[in-house]
Order: C-alpha cells, then structure tokens, then sequence
C-alpha cells in the first residue's frame, strides 16, 4: 500500500480536483512559486499555470472575496490562507458574505469554496501563528467545518469538499503536514458529515480532532496494556455534525472525554459536552463528562511553555484512567 | 434655476452625438426608470411610516441618475454588486418592481423570499449579484467575479456600487490592487453622495476627489457629476470598454446627493436644510435630465409628465402585488442554507 | 427611584467615566453629532468635544487599532463598533493584538480597551446587522467578555469595564436600549467576573445572557403558576466567568437549561453545559442539562421569521417545564 | 563597484553638510550598529542551524541602512511600531542586545520572558511597542499612537515600520486615512525590499514607487535609498519635525533588498543568484556607508574595521549571556496573560 504525507495528500487531491474540472483553481499568498508555506501545492504552478495557481499580494480579504465572487459565478475555487490566524483579516467575507449569501437570497445562490487553512501549536511560531479558531467557524450557520486527522480523510475530504456546494472551511494541521499514512491513487472522497470510529473500546469514549486523534490512538495504546479500553472517534466534519456515533458509544461506554488543542473555553468540545449531556447517553453515564483542551492563554514561544500549552499523550492517558477508573 | 433653462443649449451641445446615439427610446426608458426609482423610495418611505415594513432601508432619492446611468451602459449578461442604498440600481438593472417590492415588505414572492428584505434584494438570474449590507461588502467579491470572467474567457464585465464611506474601508485598498495587478474588467463605480451617514466627505478624506485613488492602483480615475445620467453613462461605458478589451479596471466617481436620512431614524443634525434645499433644487437629476429631454426634443412636455403619473401606476401595481402576495411560511424556516 | 434606559445608563456610565478621567475618550462611527447609531452617545459630542468623542470614517479594523495603539500608550478608549456584525473586521485587530500582547511582551504591556457593540436580533436589520457573537471573544484567551441584561448593570458594568486594564469586549444588545430599570446616579461598579443570581428558584436552574434574562424571568413568573420555580443565573460577565454559582445552583435543582440568543452550534451555551457536565454537580444532576438558543441558520428578515428563529419565553417556558417534569 | 571609490566625491558632496552636523561620534555609532545588526543577524541564523532556535525567524541582512537610518533620526520618548523582519529595528532602537539573543533563544530573561521570541520582540520601557507576526499589524495600532500623543499634547511621533506586501493589506488604507485626516504624528515607513516572501513587487503593485500611494491620503509620500542610512535619516528626520509641528503623517518608501531567504525554510526560487550578488556586491548598505565615513574621514580604516570585530564581540556576550539564562519555568505558564 503506497504511504505519502498529508501535505501529498491534499496535493495529489487538489492535483486531480483540478485536472478533472477546469472550474476548480487555487489562489493565495505564495501557492505558486514558492509551493506554499507548508509545500501543499509544490509544483502545481508548473502543472496548471498562473492562472488557476494565483499568487496573490498580502490581502485576506481580498482573497477571501475572490473566492466568494468566483463561486458565485460557477467557478469552485480553493482558497488557502496561510496561517489560520490570519483568517481574522478574513472574517467579514466568510461569515457575513460566503455564509449568509445564498440564504439571504432566498436560496437562490450558491457559494462552491473551499477555504484551507492551518492551525496549530508546536512549531515555535508563538501566538500569531499557532492558533486553532475552529469553533469559530462552527458557530456560523452556512459554513462546513472539515479537519482531516490523517492523510487518507486529507485528501478523501478535500475532495468531498471541493465537491460540496457550501462554503468549507478545511482546517488542516502544521503537525501533520509530514505524518504518512495510506492513500490510495484513485479520486476517492470521504464524505462530509460521517464521524469516524477511529479504534473501538469499551471503557472510555475519547472524542478527538485533528492532531488529537493520533494522540488519543496512542493514549489508547497505552492503556490498553493497563486493560483500559478506550473507544476513540473522530468527527472529521465538525459543522454539520454527525453526532450519532458519539452518542452510541457513550450509550456504550459511559464515560466520555472530548480532546481538542483549541483554547478549552468556548471551544467545540463544548458543543459535544453539549449534545452528549442533553441527548438520551445522559442516562448511560457514569461519570462527569470532561474535556481536555488548550489552556485558556497564548500559544507560548519557548519550546517548553509550547508543549505544556496543550494536551500531550500523558494528558489523555491521566484524564481517560482517571474517568474510565471513576475518580471524577 | 435650472428649470429656467439657461444651462440648456450648452449641455445639448455636448451632448448631441451622445443623444443621437443612443436614440429617443432608449433615453425615454432612462428618464422613465428614474421617476420609477423615485416613486419606489417614495412609496417605501411611505409603507414604512405606515408600520408596514419591519427593518431599516436606504433611500436614494436624489441619486436616481447615477443608477439609472450606470445599468444602462453595460449590457446583458454583466455583473452588478450593489450596496444598502441599492433599491434604484436594482431597478435600474431591470429587475421585476414587483418581486423588488415584495422583498422589501418580506413576502415569500420577493426575490429573496423575504429573507433578505431592503438590503439584499438580489436577482441572481440575471446576474445581479446583489445588495449589500455591509459596507464594502462587495468590494473584494468584484475581485472573484472579476477573476471568474478572466478563467471563463467570456466579454462579461463586473460593475460593483460602493458609497463614498465605503472608500474607506481596507477592503476597497485590497479589491482595487489585486483587479489592478491582475487587470480585471472591474468596474469600481463610487457614488459619492456627500455623506457616510452623518460623516461628510471633507472629514473622511484629505482628497477632494476620491477618484484620485485610483492613483495608488495606476488605474483610470475619473470624477464624474453623478447627477447627470449621461455623465455616469458615458464613464461607465468607457470603463466596460477598457475591461472588454482586457485593459483592466477602472474607478468611477459619482458625484450626487442623498435627500432624505440616511436610514429611517436620522435627525440629520450633521447638514443643513439649506444644503438639502439647494441640491434638490438646483441639481435635481429628475429636473435636469427631463429638461435636457424636453428641449431636446426627445420626449414632448406631454410624455415628460405622464412619467411620473406611470411611474406611480407602476409602483401602485407593484404594492398591489405585494399586499397580495403570501408571508413565508414559518415551516420553511431552516430552507435555503445550505445548498 | 429613578429609573432610566439601558442607553442612558451606558451613557451616564460613559459620562461619568470621562468626566473623572482625561484619559477616558470614546471612537467610533457616527458617535458624534449623530450621537451613535442607536444614541448611547447622544449629546456627548457637546460636553466632550470632538478630541473625545472621536467619529470616524468607515474603518473598523482603524478603530480597533486606534483603541489597541491608544490603550498601550497611557489611555483608556472606549470604541464602538456599530453594528456586533462589524466586529468580523476587527478581528485581526482584537485577537492577534488586543488580546495577545499582553502575554507576548512577557507581561510588560496592558490594553485597557472596552469595545462596545449591540448584538442581537429583533428589529428586521436581517442576516448582517443581528448576530450574537460573544463567543468568539470567550474563546480568546487575554480578552474579556461582558453582556449586561439590565439597565443597572449596563452602567455598572461599563464603568467596571473602563476600570479594568485588560481589553473587554462589552455587548450590549439592540433590544435593551429601551427598557428601563432602577440605576443609581452615583458612579457605582458592577464588578466584572461576578455571576448575578437573577431569581432564587428550586426546580430548573436557568442559565441566560443578555435579552435572554428577562426572558427567562418572565417565563419563570409563567411557571410559577404551575408550581415550578426557576432559578434564574446571569453570568453578566462571559469569560473570565464565574462559574461557582452556577454549579452550585446545578447542586441545588439537579435540572440546567442554557439560554442565549447566539446559535447554539458552537455557542457559549456549550461551555456553560460543559461547566457543569464536568463538575461536581454532575452527581446532582436528574436530567439531561439541556440548550435553548439561536436556530443554526442566518437571521430572516421577515418578521415572523424573524421571531421564531431564537428562543422566546414561551419557548423557555416550554424547555423548563419539560425538564421540570421529568420529560427529557 | 562601490569599494572602487567612484561614487565616493560626490555623495560626500551631496553629504558633506549633514556628515559635519551629525558628528563623528553620531556617525560611527551608526556604522557600528549596522555592523552588530549583521552580527546579530549572522548568529541568529547559525543559531538556527545548530537546532538552537525552535520556531522561525526573518533576517534582515542587507537591510541594515533603513534599521539604523531610521531610528537615529528620533528622539527618546518616541514611540516604535516594528515588523517582523525587525531585530534591525530593535536594536537600532537602542534595545538590549543580551535581551534579544535570550528572547530568541526563549529564554527567562529575554524581552518578553520567553513567551514572545523573534517576531514578538518589545521593549515597552523604551516606547519600542514590539515587533508583529502579523504583515501590516502594527499599521492600525499606529493611529491609536498618534491619537494618543494628541490628546496628551506631548512632542512625541510614532513610527511604523512594515514591508512592501504590508502596503496591499487593507490596514494600510485605513491607517494612512486616519492619520491623515487627523493629522497624526505618525512616520509610516514602508521598509521595501523587493519581496513579500515569494512575490516581487513588480507583481503585487501596478505602481513604482510605494510612496506614490501617499498621493491617496494627500500626505507626503517620498522614496529613498533605502541602503543609505543618510537618506533614510534624513527623509524619516524631516517626517518627525513634520509630524511634531503638528502637520501630519508621511509616508516614506526605502529601497533596500533582503540578501537572505524570507525565513528559515526558504528555496529561493522566486529569484536568481544573480540578482541577489548584484545588490551584495553593488549596493551593500554596510560596504557604501564604510566607505563613505573612511573617504570622508570621519573614522579610519583601522577603525571600520575594528566594528566588525567590535560587533562579533558584542553578540558573542549576548550568546554567553543568553547561554547562561534560566528558560522560563513551566509552572509560570499562566502568568502574563491579564493584568
Ligand atoms: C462594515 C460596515 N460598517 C458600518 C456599517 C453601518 N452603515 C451602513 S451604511 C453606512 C454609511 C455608508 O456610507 P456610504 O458608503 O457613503 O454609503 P451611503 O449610505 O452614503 O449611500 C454605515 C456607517 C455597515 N453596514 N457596514
Ligand atoms: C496577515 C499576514 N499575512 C501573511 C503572513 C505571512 N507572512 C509573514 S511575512 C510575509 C511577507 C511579508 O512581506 P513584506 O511585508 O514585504 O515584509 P518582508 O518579509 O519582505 O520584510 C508573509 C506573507 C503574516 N504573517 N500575516
Ligand atoms: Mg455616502
Ligand atoms: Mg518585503
């Protein structure tokens, strides 16, 4: 089975996207030449020209807005902003435009974009360039939310996404960029809105995102040589949600811990907090239904600070045994 | 005065080709759009006093030429990004007075369903890409309608309509340099009606043209009297020209005045009722463009009055529909946002 | 007792705070001679001047920056952004500078900046000019978040906010401006971080922000007809939250429901339910711990539409009485 | 080339009067600075290799002129708004060279404790209000600065240094209204060096000079030599005496060139070798000025070229003192967040 990284991934789904339908173009800061600031698009100048690979000046909005009008006009553009920081420069043409277009219209309009993005902590980058703002999008009602954990659902979902008829935002992850996985040749999609069951266990249910996911397999690794099981599923989409999954396994395994790197407070773990706690699992629980996530300050500069900023293996490790060993 | 006619012969003058060009048709069809426009601001102005419209609106009775000017230069198939102050352009564009009122009284038979109301009456059949109620908020999509014209190699043009407040935001900096860089055939068309709600032009700006900021682009920049329809018409022509050609895009001024408030609830304590008076009075686009008519010989003093009399009729039909027409039903309430 | 608006608190609140210190100053759109878009600053520009009671052009992301560049130099701006859609194009400014340089400098900086902004929906300004978004500002560490309910804590808040040295972003709520309440003419502060028990109740704890609070009170005086008492909660400040109540309410009732106008995917409620979800008062619950908030669609323009598209107290009244009777 | 000593009567010439008001000690300090930036720069990147540095950092070798030039044109009490590419800044502003390396290296006793590192470095104590990762974010904060020293009517200006690529952010647009408008005290020093990351100037701008954007806000817009620390002294001098008379912001454009890649993981493929040699061996800031102060006779050979050594010297202690600082301890992880 051939192996190639996420960053692979999403180009060789970005490469075939493109070569299989002329409307589909990418456009941002230093795509072309350059191959991106973390080499996605390396070498897709040279396949498809300037003109649907668009190097763009230093302008978010303006990136943003070209690719809201392009998709209004029957293009499907792909957008990549280069730090999901700066998606704040971006925020009024996504959320109060790409969002609310078509149900403003009535209906009438459609915003075909995808808009990638990278987030995360733990390259020394320090707190402009290390964030993780998903939730944000969530919040918005016409938004998809995607963020693949792997290179597989890489480049299944940017596929599904290029595909999809909303506005996606496809959040990837700095971390990721070089971890290697399956992928297969063909023009394969993931669907949208399908939660994975990454590992089946039956003691904890670990409900991770994006570079958590493989943190929680390990943290899973782990305890399973201390006989604790834990079941860990990712959503991969996290806007529309497909929840049914976590709902059964907490039903299941009556514990649950949500993981996520994004600041903990205000974040998306608590909106699975959320739709476990109101749903019918509420009565299959048996302990407090907890979350580990980034600390509620800046992402640090000094490596150390970094690292202890958000969750690591040994934090999923602690929280699972102490939930799965009901010392909540 | 105007009306009294002194500045007539001159005016024909220069504009006799324009008027043999373009044909009595074509120009009665102008002057007519604009009383409609004015009749719909009236009559909004009026259902709102009457409690019958939930929400803000934007009049722009007063500017009827700078729409009326603009749409009439492009052509089928053209783009148009309009802005809060968009009921004329819209009309103007040649959407259905009809569905427009509709909209703005939220009925399901608007163009929107009664979703989007005053500020986002759009008509995407026919390429009108809509209202705005972000300032600006079109700025930067004219970037991607411009780009998506280039990929798809088609003679389309992209006119977008911002006011002179939105010629502050960083929008407007970003969309000019990127269409300029990647010569768009953009249509950056500034109707500068003298006021960001109560914020004039000589405070928000140390230029005395706006149009002068089509300098940092290295684009054309012209500053026309927004008040001659002809004007407008002429400038934007010239733009789409420039874009059709693959010459990139340009930068209109429109140089008009808003009337009435600048939303429903506005004491205007910022102008004067003597500024107000004068521009109603002496540069009324209306008065000009029909006395320009008139003595042109183009529409007869008989045509130029029952004007205003259709426009009223037209308007009276269109809240007829409207009054008929059914609320959304509140079951179709989660319809429409996602595709 | 004297009883004012909600914008003449705010403006009182703003009065006072001028008055005692020349380093307090208010910027923003049409808050001069207009005297702000729904007339918190009216009259303001007579007593203050121009070098005060600053309008400016259209520039959002300028009058976030002129906040950020005054407060780090020794003044204490209060900006308005006019409508909370706006605050999308100050993001960049508000996150990545207002809130983050504090901690970046190593500590060495403050920000002493209030935003004001009305949030909410109600009065037909459609999908662009009604959204709630607080919880994008709660989710950024450095930043603090406040939502007076009443016409005492609007003034009270305000002057609490000017006082404290860090960046807070102070949502008001277009609804509010015009109900009126008891406020004091002294210049009294509400502290920040303080939750606010609004009604004392034993069955259903309701937590609800801004025009929500009354809301739930009204649907408490409904439901105590029926017997059923609600205890209402105000958070009044968002994050750094003060939660203990909270909990402690949840140990008292074992019922919660979460109320905010905001969508509820992604919204602040999730954290609120995952407070409590995670606590101690978990043990105490005997139902689901349920959300009541804005549907996950852009606000309608039509009336009606409009009405139904965030919870009403008919439809708090019906959540808690579900939850009160056992029905979840 | 320069080190030939063509050029050298005339720019003396040019410079005679101003070399004389300045001084020799003023002069040589310059050239030192210029010469501890490089070294500073030089370790930085060795740091880099040797694993040393976790994150990213921009150098500006080849920029040294505008770093130096810029600062020794201001007055204590002013305040400094610095860009990423900024260590020249930082340090031309005075700022502690042993705090720097340590803030680069994440150390306790750097300038922001560790938490800041390279594209964060600040020295608030001395108005220097930090470098930003983020392109053209310090620009808006520059008009709160000037609001600022307005209202508390000191003598004070705010500088704002950024790029080329920071020029097309909206940001720019609205900060250089506002100043201007307002008539800030603010120096918006656009620090062109050809590149933003990969993008050439030639792509991202239909326009020459940068400067000619100033024509949009009606303020002073100038391009200098941007590898002569003289021109940029005396174009960012005249800005400050503007600025202090109460007249308003300018906008100043230097020319300069980075020598090396745009951050730690940069291929270079947006440009040749050839260009890169050129404005190394033509135009290096620190060979033109060397050689000007030695032609002129304000410091000896044997003086110039004891800087370098002097520099190498300077950052070596920076490292031995870096070398020895504690790294911030885990469990004061929270602190610093608010006051
Ligand atoms: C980004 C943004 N800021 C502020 C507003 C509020 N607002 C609506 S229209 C307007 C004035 C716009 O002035 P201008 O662009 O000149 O257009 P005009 O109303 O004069 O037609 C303002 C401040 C808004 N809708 N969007
Ligand atoms: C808003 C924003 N967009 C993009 C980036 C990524 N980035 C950092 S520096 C840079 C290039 C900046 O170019 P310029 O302003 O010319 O400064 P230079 O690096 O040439 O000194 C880019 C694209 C960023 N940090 N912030
Ligand atoms: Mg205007
Ligand atoms: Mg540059």
């Amino acid at each position: 089975m051939r192996e190639i990284t996420y960053a692979e991934a999403l180009r060789e789904g970005l490469r075939q996207a493109m070569t299989a339908d002329p409307s589909v173009f990418a456009i941002g800061e230093d795509i072309g030449v350059y191959g991106g600031a973390f080499g996605v698009t390396a070498g897709l100048l040279n396949e498809f020209g300037a003109e649907r690979i668009i190097d763009t000046p230093i302008s978010e909005a303006g990136i943003a807005g070209a690719c809201v009008g392009a998709a209004l006009t029957g293009m499907r553009p792909v957008g990549e902003i280069q730090f999901m920081d700066f998606v704040t420069l971006t925020m009024e043409q996504i959320v109060l435009q790409a969002a609310k277009v078509r149900f403003m219209f009535g209906g009438k309009a459609s915003v075909p974009m995808v808009l990638r993005t990278p987030s995360g902590s733990g390259t020394g980058a320090a707190a402009q360039h290390s964030e993780s703002l998903e939730n944000w999008f969530v919040h918005v009602p016409g938004l998809k939310v995607v963020m693949p954990s792997s290179a597989y659902d890489a480049k299944g979902l940017l596929l599904a996404a290029i595909d999809d008829n909303n506005p996606v935002i496809f959040v990837e992850h700095k971390l990721l960029y070089k971890t290697k996985g399956h992928v297969p040749e063909e023009m394969y999609r993931v669907p949208l809105s399908q939660t994975n069951v990454v590992r089946e266990g039956k003691h904890v249910t670990v409900v991770a995102t994006s570079v958590m996911v493989s943190r929680a397999v390990q943290a899973a690794e782990e305890l399973a040589k201390e006989g604790i099981e834990l079941e860990v599923i990712d959503p991969r989409t996290l806007k529309p949600l497909d929840d049914a999954p976590i709902i059964e396994s907490v039903k299941k395994t009556g514990r649950a811990l949500v993981v996520h790197e994004a600041v903990e407070m205000g974040g998306f773990g608590g909106e699975i907090v959320a739709r476990i706690a109101g749903s019918e699992a509420f009565d299959y629980l048996e302990a407090p239904v907890r979350r580990l996530a980034g600390l509620d300050i800046p992402i640090p500069y000094n490596r150390e600070l970094e690292y202890h900023t958000v969750p690591q293996v040994e934090n999923i490790v602690r929280e699972a045994r102490k939930l799965a060993r009901g010392e909540y | 005065m105007f009306a009294n006619g002194q500045l007539q012969p001159e005016v024909i003058r220069r504009y006799h080709e324009v008027i043999e060009s373009l044909g009595p048709e074509f120009l009665k069809a102008m002057l007519q759009d604009m009383h409609t426009i004015r009749a719909f601001e009236e009559r909004a102005e009026q259902l709102y006093g009457l409690g019958k419209v939930h929400g803000t609106m934007h009049l722009s009775i007063g500017q009827e030429a700078t729409a009326v000017g603009a749409s009439n230069a492009l052509q089928d198939g053209d783009y148009l990004l309009n802005h809060h102050r968009g009921h004329g352009h819209c009309l103007a564009w040649g959407s259905d007075v009809n569905r427009m009122m509709a909209e703005f009284v939220g009925k399901e038979t608007g163009y929107c369903r009664g979703r989007g109301g005053s500020m986002h009456i759009a008509d995407v059949d026919s390429n009108n890409l809509g209202a705005n109620g972000i300032v600006a908020g079109g700025v930067p999509i004219a970037v991607g309608v411009g780009l998506s014209i280039k990929m798809r190699k088609t003679q389309q043009v992209c006119m977008v309509i911002f006011g002179d407040g939105a010629a502050n935001e960083g929008a407007f900096h970003e969309s000019l340099n990127m269409a300029s860089i990647w010569k768009l055939p953009v249509i950056y068309l500034c109707e500068n009606n003298q006021y960001a709600m109560s914020m004039p032009v000589q405070k928000a700006f140390t230029i005395e043209n706006i149009s002068t900021r089509a300098t940092a682009y290295n684009i054309p920049g012209v500053t026309v009297d927004g008040n001659d329809p002809l004007a407008v018409y002429l400038a934007v022509q010239e733009a789409a020209e420039r874009a059709r050609r693959g010459d990139g895009p340009s930068l209109i001024e429109s140089k008009t005045y808003r009337y009435k408030g600048h939303s429903k609830s506005d004491r205007q304590a910022y102008r004067t009722r003597d500024e107000v008076n004068e521009w109603m009075e002496q540069r009324d686009p209306i008065m000009r463009f029909s006395a320009l008519l008139t003595t042109a010989g183009v529409v007869s003093e008989d045509e130029a009055n029952g004007m205003r009399d259709q426009a009223i009729k037209i308007i009276d039909d269109a809240v007829a529909f409207s009054d008929a027409s059914p609320a959304p039903d509140v079951s179709s309430l989660l319809e429409g946002v996602y595709a």
